[in-house]
């Protein structure tokens, strides 16, 4: 029997996984992956509840969660054109000259 | 049962998968996981009788996210390997793995309570997104149009921000123009 | 005319906005005269007071901040009234002796802001107004160091300014807590210090409060060991810098300590005895001897004043008439001596650019003027019987002695020491033959810096002599106040110690 | 089949919208103008932009305290009013700091107005609600525009900050969805009151869970505001964006967040978890210690007031901390005090904004510049100084009337030692700023050239600086009325 | 009378800073005549009052109030009675002769205008001293002689030992004048007044052990005022100063400030007999101890301050046993044949260009015969013999020790007065007679001004005659002071004199035999003893070695390294330490973004760590 303490169980292992990928990145691209990672694994959280509670709510925040990712690609996208035509490189270590 | 199988089974693809996309080090790799990762997620969905989060999951990150960082993967010539100096790669895991170990601990004990009332029950009989979309544009016509005005400003941010006019800075390189013009 | 206090305290800061606007050629002539009018005013506040009532008088209420019980509140008593006089009076001494040629502008505005600072502290009897005045003279002092000091001016300014600001932030902590405990015991906010005064704590709250406003004061004293800032400020700081700092500045500390934590912990202030006694005996003796061990001679000045201001925290302690009596009397023979002194090492400061004792020697033949006034003042400062010091540490170590028998032959070692130091210093410099060639051609106090050190010389000297006028009002209100103390003490051994009157006097 | 729904209009309540839909409306105004007519001068954006906001600020007092809209999904009450009147105060000192005598990249843009009014809009949304939803989306959105905001400076350095700030407020997004995830889990809801309802029904059982909820919600709250350790892209941002973006930013976020944040932890610290107290009290302290003890240390200006920003955060968290009606009045309190001295000396910073880096490689304001400023700009170097002595709560200026209220608060809580550590950090947090005073009033200056500290200065500038500095001077006048009105409507909204 | 009082107090003052108004200017006559002429009306009142008070009355007058705090009430209250007109009387008889005499004496000093300044303001101190009412004007007077007594012996200020003795003096005063302080603290607080007569009236209510402390602490300020041992040493150093002021302050009046203080105490004193005894035990070991030092000395004007040391030793000896009057008696003889004698060695000063080593004089009697007639008549009285002054009131205190049973004290005094005799004429011959060693070193003596001579004649006549005054005198001062009878038969009395006499005699003969011999050979100069005596028992050495070097040495460490090193430098360690934690915590800050979002994650996972491990009681 598959129970809320599964999914939730599976949510915080698809977020740790999405942790992992947002401290061991460091193109900047592949650590905009990680991102969503983190949360798609909250949506699953959220679907699940949703389903266990039999309350809309969840699917809701999850749709704005959705929502939410797809603004952040385009800005995040929009970011790393700027500075990649400015530097040619998208490597996290190229962005350090502010320190201290 | 199916339940059981169908849950077990995808979140073991899906776990791959998703590890596959941080630990790759072939970007292409890495975004073609996280594809797959995304539908087995809006698999989850359809699992969870939220039949419209995953239609929404599929079309908008299968379709629009993963096409704008194909696009993206492209326009940065990262389609091969990748270089990534990865510094304390076991700190990273230490980290992580504590936080999900954490989590795995508080997530182990069942929920108890007894004052869940749900506010938007799913009723039977009703088609998933037939009852999404009635509280989503009642309950949650706000905030759908505040997400509204938020694309439009990631929308209007990714234009300017990938747009030619960044190119130059009006500050830096041209030195006439560096008065305002009339002002002084 | 109701709101002198009020033109008292804001007069200079408006003079010194007004200030930006003057000449650069008569800043010096605009400041003279703005620091004369100030002085006036506080003469006309002095002979307008009414000497035999001992509380407050010119009485200023207007609400700040109501619903938080703070508001601007002034008003003067016999232990604060001398203080604003000498805080005018000294500002216009300092300014005519005032001997700066750069950016004289600017100096003489943050003197005049440093004026309102100054007399703002003496004369408001809230603690939020009595704070804010406490912690913005910190800034023109700031700026007269670091401007205008010497080598190591910088690194003073600053050590002055966070130390001070530190401990006075923990006073600040200490306010709060007080206006809390008022609150619960009355239901209303109030940060008024005659309020405050009304209130009885039981013991144990008494003395953390003590402690709390104690490291505040001490700090601004400055106690042993908080002192080491002094020094360096002396040290670096210009002529007028020491000057103000020394006669004024350092007085806020102990005009606190009469002013804060005796009439609201008496029982706390008798349990603290002790433990203040041994410190102001460690600043007695102690610094009187690192003092005998300067080379410079304004760290001499700076270090007997450390010794001088123990004998006043001292007096403070005494708890009763006499003792508290002389110690404000001593704040203000202090401030006048300890003034004089510091201008004087500033004469010779400007004229040689060194303030070393091994520089010197002979200068008596050189400048005999100069020699007979330094003269004068280093005795004042030993102490001498007819001179304004001799009133003040006699009644302090007096009252004190009433506490402690050892401890007052112990802080007595003062005039000892006091004696040892501010000698050898005369000696070294103006003693013996003149070696250096430099010093063959100095020229003698001119015009401005003999009218400024003869006018202190006067004061020290009248007030040695006949200084009941200062005295009697002062006794009043300290008598008023012992008593109130007295009265107000919880504890059995505080009623003991606190004696408003041990000796009646003889009817006249 | 589900049931037809019929709503009227009167439940709606559509006035508790009106100040957002004004802001976004005229944003939008705004790019229609802008497709209208191209090559518009910035002065008319900026003063359609004030003009927005004015009446933007009007629809804020038009509200009604108390009241619910939309589906309860607006809750207009004190807070969310009185954090509307900052937000927009600060943003209308804000926008006329385009009007510099220089030209800027980012000012030629009228969508840069529209942003901004989309991303005022957003954080009113994020303090108007207690839905988690809507306060996400919210955020969210402001964020989005505020990440554009900071790069439109176009410098490589606004790109870094703009892509730190990015990244890390994605990942502070994942933590508070996951957080908004673990109290939707244990209760069933996402509206704060009914979550706290449900909590208190249950007598807080699952309290480990909650807890690891929490956890997540203040990870992500505490980036957006700024506490250690998620505050490490303050500086950054702060030095890459320009100053008076960084000044804006000092501000307004925060307050957003403060009112968020006194949402979420208010229910628990006042139904007395004490785990949350506990933490956030050590949050709190190491905020304030570790952000001060890091712009002791500071060789550029801006840097050392982006630090002394996050300790003045950490400073006003404790007010959170704390939990009552003075404290949480006081937190407001603090934050206009806040609001006029911080943006004035970042508007300071603005006006001496040169081109090149004259006195230092990587620093556009190392203390060096500031060098002797008494003897070249008299004026300047005295509002500067003014500005700092606020900051660091000499009294009687600005800043000091708020840490005595705040530290009044802790003191009447009996956090004792809470006030004891808040006046040592004051205390060392002067040095810092005295340092920049030290520079100005007390060496020499380094150069003669007048012009570099009012490169950019024009009157409104000036204006708004001078308003700065008299606020800040006489704030004293100030305190009484502005905490009367706090306090009513911190009152009316049960904190 | 009131009129006659506040003459002879503030015409010296006037005079003072008449002078003083001329200090820096070049010598100016006037100055000189003008201080002389105004000691001289001082003179007069003080006489007058003298007539007055003999015969019983009392003149008590207060000025106005000075200090007044709490209970403490001083006013500047003065009394005459017939101790203080006996002061009076001597105070400005010595002083308008040392004023006349320095006229001359110094003639070719730049800084004479500043000399007669100092001298009128130390008269004028030292009437304060003897007529205040209560102790805290004493104790202005007191302050006031140390004050001018610094200055005067600092005068000549750019020799330095001059200004090392003139500090010396002040600051052994000032140890001195702290038991004084504390006495008067004692005596407030015990009495509630520093008047003298409130005070005097309550002794017998008192407790014995209070009233101890109160005469010990007393007599503290008096051992240093009078220089007695240990504070002793400053005296002989103060020869320094010109000599007129060695006459008049460091022979006939200041030192006899804290005799003079112990018989106004006597209500006090005569009630504590083992203070007292402790007072005449000191007098009596200071007569000695003095004496001897006196012997080997080679410095003229030491020798003359030794003898006063052990002259003084004598007073206390007197007021110790209770002979209060005769201490008095003494105190006044004493500085009359004292002041000639340092008048007198002032003129050989001058005569052989201030020169002070009596080894290089000799003969000088041929040019000074003057000079040598008064120091002789000052020798004779000093060393006791009738009918001079000298014998009068020397011979009274050692028959006031033998009557009072103090037998051990008698002999000490009976042999210091042997020595006394030696020394005095040891000094006369040497310098006066014998072999003209002077020219060796090519001096050129010659007499001093003949008004010089003439102004030491009322002393030199006073020294020979005062003596025959004792019966007035003790008529006179017995409305003050206790006079006894003494019980002693009258062959006991006339033996104590033959016996007395007989050791003077001896001495005087001795010295006269030895030095017209040549004096003692070199070997003597070896010995122990005398190198012991010479080096003054080594004691200014010891306070050199143990107690200054020391302190200075402590005042060193105690700046350098305790308040720099350790006090300052804590502070400055506390600051530098949350500075260098602030670079350190800087690393937090590296600018990697990476590195950012792991300490995020770090915080996250501290929280989340508190969140499952933490859990506090709700």
């Amino acid at each position: 029997m598959i129970t809320l303490s599964h999914y939730l169980i599976l949510s915080a292992i698809l977020f740790s996984i999405g942790l992992v990928g947002v401290y061991r990145r460091k193109n900047l691209l592949l650590l905009l992956f990680s991102t969503e990672i983190l949360l798609n694994a909250v949506n699953i959280g959220f679907a699940a509840i949703s389903k266990f509670y039999g309350d809309l709510t969840g699917q809701m925040f999850a749709f704005f969660i959705v929502a939410v990712a797809a603004s952040e690609v385009a800005v995040g996208l929009g970011l790393m054109i700027v500075w990649y035509k400015r530097r040619g490189t998208l490597d996290i270590d190229s962005m350090q000259s502010m320190h201290g | 049962m199916f339940e059981a199988i169908a849950f077990y089974l995808f979140s073991a693809v899906t776990i791959a998968m998703f590890t596959i996309t941080v630990m790759s080090k072939n970007a292409l790799y890495a975004m073609s996981a996280l594809a797959a990762g995304m539908i087995m997620i809006s698999g989850f969905f359809f699992l969870l009788d939220a039949d419209f989060l995953g239609v929404v999951q599929i079309i908008v990150y299968t379709g629009a996210v993963m096409a704008l960082y194909a696009f993206g993967m492209m326009f940065f010539d990262t389609t091969r390997e990748v270089k990534e100096n990865i510094r304390a790669p076991k700190l990273v895991f230490l980290l992580s793995g504590m936080t999900a170990l954490l989590l795995v601990i508080a997530f182990v004990a069942p929920i108890v309570s007894d004052h869940i009332e749900a506010l938007y029950p799913m009723v039977e009989g009703v088609q998933n997104p037939q009852a999404v979309g009635v509280v989503l544009f009642t309950k949650y016509l706000v905030p759908f149009e505040v997400a509204a005005v938020m694309l439009l400003v990631a929308m209007i941010a990714g234009i300017i921000l990938a747009g030619k006019k960044m190119d130059e800075s009006l500050t830096l390189k041209i030195d006439d123009e560096f008065q305002e013009k009339g002002a002084q | 005319m109701d709101h002198i206090l009020s033109v008292l305290v804001f007069f200079p800061a408006i003079a010194g906005l007004l200030g930006f606007v003057v000449s650069k050629e008569s800043i010096r002539a605009y400041g003279l005269s703005v620091a004369a009018i100030e002085f006036l005013l506080s003469l006309w506040l002095w002979f307008s007071f009414d000497g035999s009532y001992p509380g407050f008088q010119f009485v200023e209420v207007l609400p700040l901040i109501p619903s938080f019980g703070i508001n601007y509140y002034l008003g003067v008593d016999g232990i604060s009234l001398f203080i604003v006089v000498l805080s005018t009076f000294i500002t216009l001494v300092g300014m005519i002796a005032l001997s700066v040629e750069k950016d004289l502008k600017n100096m003489i505005i943050s003197l005049l802001f440093l004026e309102m600072t100054m007399v703002g502290v003496f004369v408001s009897l809230d603690a939020i107004v009595f704070y804010v005045f406490w912690e913005l003279s910190l800034v023109p002092m700031l700026y007269i160091i670091g401007a205008w000091g010497g080598n190591l001016r910088i690194y003073a300014a600053i050590k002055f300014f966070l130390y001070t600001f530190a401990g006075s932030l923990i006073m600040l902590v200490g306010m709060l807590v007080m206006a809390y405990l008022y609150h619960e015991a009355t239901g209303v906010w109030s940060f008024s210090i005659t309020e405050w005064h009304r209130l009885i704590l039981p013991e144990n709250y008494q003395i953390w409060l003590f402690i709390a406003f104690f490291i505040g004061l001490a700090i601004k004293v400055p106690m042993f060991p908080f002192h080491t800032w002094l020094p360096y400020a002396h040290g670096q700081a210009p002529t007028i810098g020491s000057v103000i700092l020394a006669a004024v500045l350092l007085k806020m500390g102990t005009y606190g300590l009469v002013r804060l934590p005796l009439p609201m912990f008496p029982d706390a202030s008798v349990y603290m005895i002790f433990p203040v006694a041994i410190l102001s005996l460690i600043m007695i003796i102690y610094t009187a001897m690192v003092a005998y061990a300067q080379e410079d001679m304004k760290q001499v000045i700076a270090y007997s004043s450390i010794s001088h201001m123990g004998v006043i925290v001292l007096g403070t302690f005494a708890m009763n008439p006499e003792g508290i009596t002389g110690s404000v009397f001593f704040m203000l023979s202090h401030g006048i001596v300890s003034g004089a002194l510091f201008m004087l090492v500033g004469v010779i400061y400007d004229r040689r650019h060194t303030k070393l004792m091994s520089e010197f020697g002979g200068l008596a033949h050189v400048m005999p003027r100069y020699g007979t006034i330094m003269g004068i003042m280093v005795m004042a400062s030993v102490g001498l019987p007819l001179t304004m010091s001799f009133v003040g540490e006699f009644l302090s170590l007096a009252g004190f002695y009433q506490v402690s028998h050892t401890m007052t032959i112990l802080a007595g070692t003062s005039i000892i020491l006091g004696a040892v130091y501010m000698l050898s210093l005369y000696k070294k410099s103006f003693f013996g033959e003149v070696t250096k060639e430099e010093n063959k051609n100095l020229k003698d106090l001119d015009g401005k810096e003999s009218m400024a050190l003869w006018t202190l010389v006067l004061v020290t000297v009248w007030l040695g002599v006949y200084p009941k006028p200062v005295l009697e009002p002062i006794n009043t209100s300290v008598e008023s106040l012992v008593s109130f103390m007295h009265k107000k003490a919880i504890t059995k051994e505080a009623k003991e110690v606190i004696k408003p009157k041990v000796i009646e006097r003889e009817a006249e | 089949m589900l049931e037809p729904i019929s709503v009227s209009m009167e439940s709606l309540n559509l006035g508790t919208l009106a100040p957002m839909l004004v802001a976004i409306a005229g944003g939008l105004g705004i790019l229609i103008i802008d497709l209208i007519k191209k090559d518009l001068d910035k002065t008319l954006y900026v003063m359609l932009s004030i003009l927005i906001l004015v009446v933007d600020l009007g629809a804020v007092f038009g509200q009604r305290i108390g009241d619910r809209g939309f589906f309860d999904v607006m809750l207009i009450d004190g807070i969310a009013v009185l954090s509307q009147i900052v937000i927009l105060a600060a943003s209308m000192l804000f926008i006329p700091l385009a009007l510099t005598s220089r030209r800027f990249h980012e000012f030629s843009y009228p969508e840069f107005f529209a942003l901004f009014l989309f991303m005022v809009a957003g954080f009113q949304f994020m303090v108007a609600s207690d839905n988690l939803i809507l306060i996400f989306v919210g955020l969210e959105t402001a964020s989005l525009a505020l990440y554009t905001l900071i790069a439109l400076h176009n410098r490589e350095r606004s790109f870094e900050a703009a892509i730190k700030y990015f990244v890390m407020g994605a990942l502070a997004a994942g933590f508070y969805v996951m957080g908004a995830m673990i109290f939707y889990a244990l209760t069933g809801s996402v509206e704060l009151y009914k979550i706290a309802e449900v909590l208190k029904a249950g007598d807080f059982a699952n309290m480990t869970i909650l807890l690891v909820g929490v956890s997540f919600m203040i990870a992500a709250l505490g980036f957006k505001l700024s506490m250690v350790p998620f505050h490490t892209w303050t500086p950054d941002v702060y030095e890459g964006a320009s100053a008076t973006l960084a000044g804006y930013m000092s501000v307004v976020p925060k307050i957003a967040g403060f009112v968020v944040a006194m949402r979420i932890f208010g229910f628990l610290i006042q139904s007395d978890v004490v785990w949350v107290r506990d933490v956030l009290y050590a949050a709190v302290v190491i905020t304030m210690t570790l952000a001060n003890i890091m712009a002791l240390v500071q060789h550029d200006v801006k840097r050392m007031l982006a630090f002394s920003s996050i300790s003045h955060a950490g400073f006003v968290m404790a007010a959170i901390m704390i939990g009552t009606t003075q404290a949480n009045s006081a937190l407001f309190l603090y934050w206009i005090m806040f609001l006029f001295t911080n943006l004035g000396a970042f508007a300071m910073l603005w006006v001496s904004r040169h081109k090149d880096k004259v006195w230092h490689d990587r620093f556009d304001h190392p203390y060096e510049k500031f060098s002797g400023m008494i003897q070249i700009k008299p004026v300047g170097a005295v509002i500067m100084a003014l500005f700092m002595l606020s900051l660091a709560g000499v009294p009687p200026f600005s800043l000091f009337w708020g840490k005595l209220y705040v530290m009044s608060a802790a003191v009447n809580s009996d956090y004792i030692v809470l006030a004891l550590i808040m006046a040592i950090n004051s205390a060392i947090s002067v040095y810092y700023y005295l340092k920049l005073i030290v520079y100005m009033f007390l060496k020499d200056p380094t150069q003669n050239e007048g012009t570099i500290y009012e490169q950019n200065t024009s009157k409104p500038l000036q204006t708004i600086i001078g308003f700065s500095a008299f606020m800040t001077v006489f704030a004293v006048v100030a305190v009484e009325p502005i905490l009367e009105i706090i306090t009513t409507y911190v009152q009316a909204s049960g904190f | 009378m009131e009129t006659y009082l506040y003459t002879a107090l503030f015409a010296p003052l006037v005079g003072s800073l008449f002078a003083a108004l001329f200090a820096d200017k070049p010598k100016n006559l006037v100055t000189g005549i003008a201080t002389s002429t105004l000691l001289f009306v001082s003179w007069i009142s003080s006489v007058v009052l003298l007539l007055h008070v003999a015969h019983g009355e009392e003149v008590h007058v207060k000025l106005m109030d000075w200090i007044h705090a709490g209970g403490l009430v001083i006013p500047f209250g003065f009394i005459v009675d017939q101790v203080t007109a006996t002061m009076m009387f001597v105070v400005t008889t010595v002083s308008a002769v040392v004023h006349v005499y320095s006229i001359g004496y110094m003639d070719h000093d730049k800084s004479f205008n500043r000399f007669f300044a100092w001298l009128s303001a130390f008269v004028f101190s030292m009437m304060v001293l003897v007529m205040s009412d209560n102790f805290a004007g004493l104790f202005i007077g007191w302050e006031g002689v140390g004050l001018c007594s610094w200055a005067l012996i600092g005068f000549w200020y750019h020799k330095e030992s001059a200004s090392w003795a003139a500090n010396e003096a002040f600051i052994m005063n000032r140890i001195a004048d702290l038991g004084m302080l504390i006495g008067i603290f004692l005596i407030y607080w015990n009495f509630g007044s520093l008047q003298y007569d409130v005070v005097f009236e309550q002794v017998a209510d008192k407790d014995h052990g209070l009233l101890m402390m109160v005469t010990a602490f007393l007599f503290i300020g008096a051992m240093g005022k009078s220089a007695q041992f240990p504070l002793h040493t400053w005296l002989a150093d103060a020869m320094e100063g010109p000599t007129p002021v060695s006459a008049l302050i460091h022979a006939a009046t200041m030192v006899t400030a804290g005799v003079y203080l112990v018989i106004r105490a006597n209500p006090l004193y005569s009630v504590v007999p083992e203070v007292s005894l402790f007072v005449a035990s000191l007098g009596a070991f200071v007569a000695m101890f003095a004496a001897s030092m006196a012997l080997v000395n080679r410095d003229l004007k030491r020798i003359i301050a030794y003898s006063t040391l052990s002259q003084l030793g004598y007073m206390f000896v007197a007021a110790g046993v209770g002979a209060y009057w005769v201490a008095l008696f003494h105190l006044m003889t004493h500085a009359f044949f004292k002041a000639l004698l340092f008048l007198g060695a002032g003129n050989v000063m001058h005569a052989m260009d201030d020169e002070l080593d009596i080894f290089k004089m000799g003969g000088l009697a041929k040019k000074m015969q003057w000079t040598m007639i008064l120091m002789t008549i000052a020798s004779v009285a000093l060393a006791g013999i009738y009918p001079f002054a000298g014998f009068f009131s020397k011979d009274k205190i050692l028959e006031a020790a033998f009557a009072t049973d103090h037998y051990v004290l008698w002999t000490i005094l009976w042999i210091t007065a042997g020595l006394t005799a030696f020394y005095s004429f040891r000094l006369v011959m040497l310098v006066f007679f014998g072999e003209e060693r002077y020219k060796i070193f090519g001096y050129h003596p010659h007499e001093a001004y003949r008004f010089m001579l003439w102004a030491m004649a009322p002393l030199a006549v006073l020294a020979v005659i005062a003596g025959f005054f004792e019966h007035s005198f003790v008529h006179m001062i017995e409305h003050v002071l206790p006079v006894e009878e003494h019980h002693i038969s009258t062959f006991t009395f006339w033996t104590l004199i033959i016996v007395t006499q007989a050791i003077a005699l001896g001495g005087i003969g001795f010295a006269v035999w030895k030095y017209s011999k040549g004096g003692f050979s070199k070997k003597w100069e070896e010995t122990f003893i005398y190198q012991l005596l010479f080096n003054q028992y080594y004691i200014p050495k010891i306070y050199d070695e143990y107690i200054c070097k020391p302190y200075g040495e402590l005042s060193r460490i105690f700046w350098k390294d305790l308040d720099l090193k350790i006090v300052d430098a804590t502070v400055d360690f506390i600051a530098t330490t949350i500075y260098k934690s602030g670079m350190v915590s800087r690393v937090v800050q590296s600018g990697n973004l990476s590195n950012m979002l792991r300490w995020m994650g770090v915080g996250l996972l501290i929280l989340l760590l508190a969140a499952i491990f933490y859990s506090p009681v709700r």
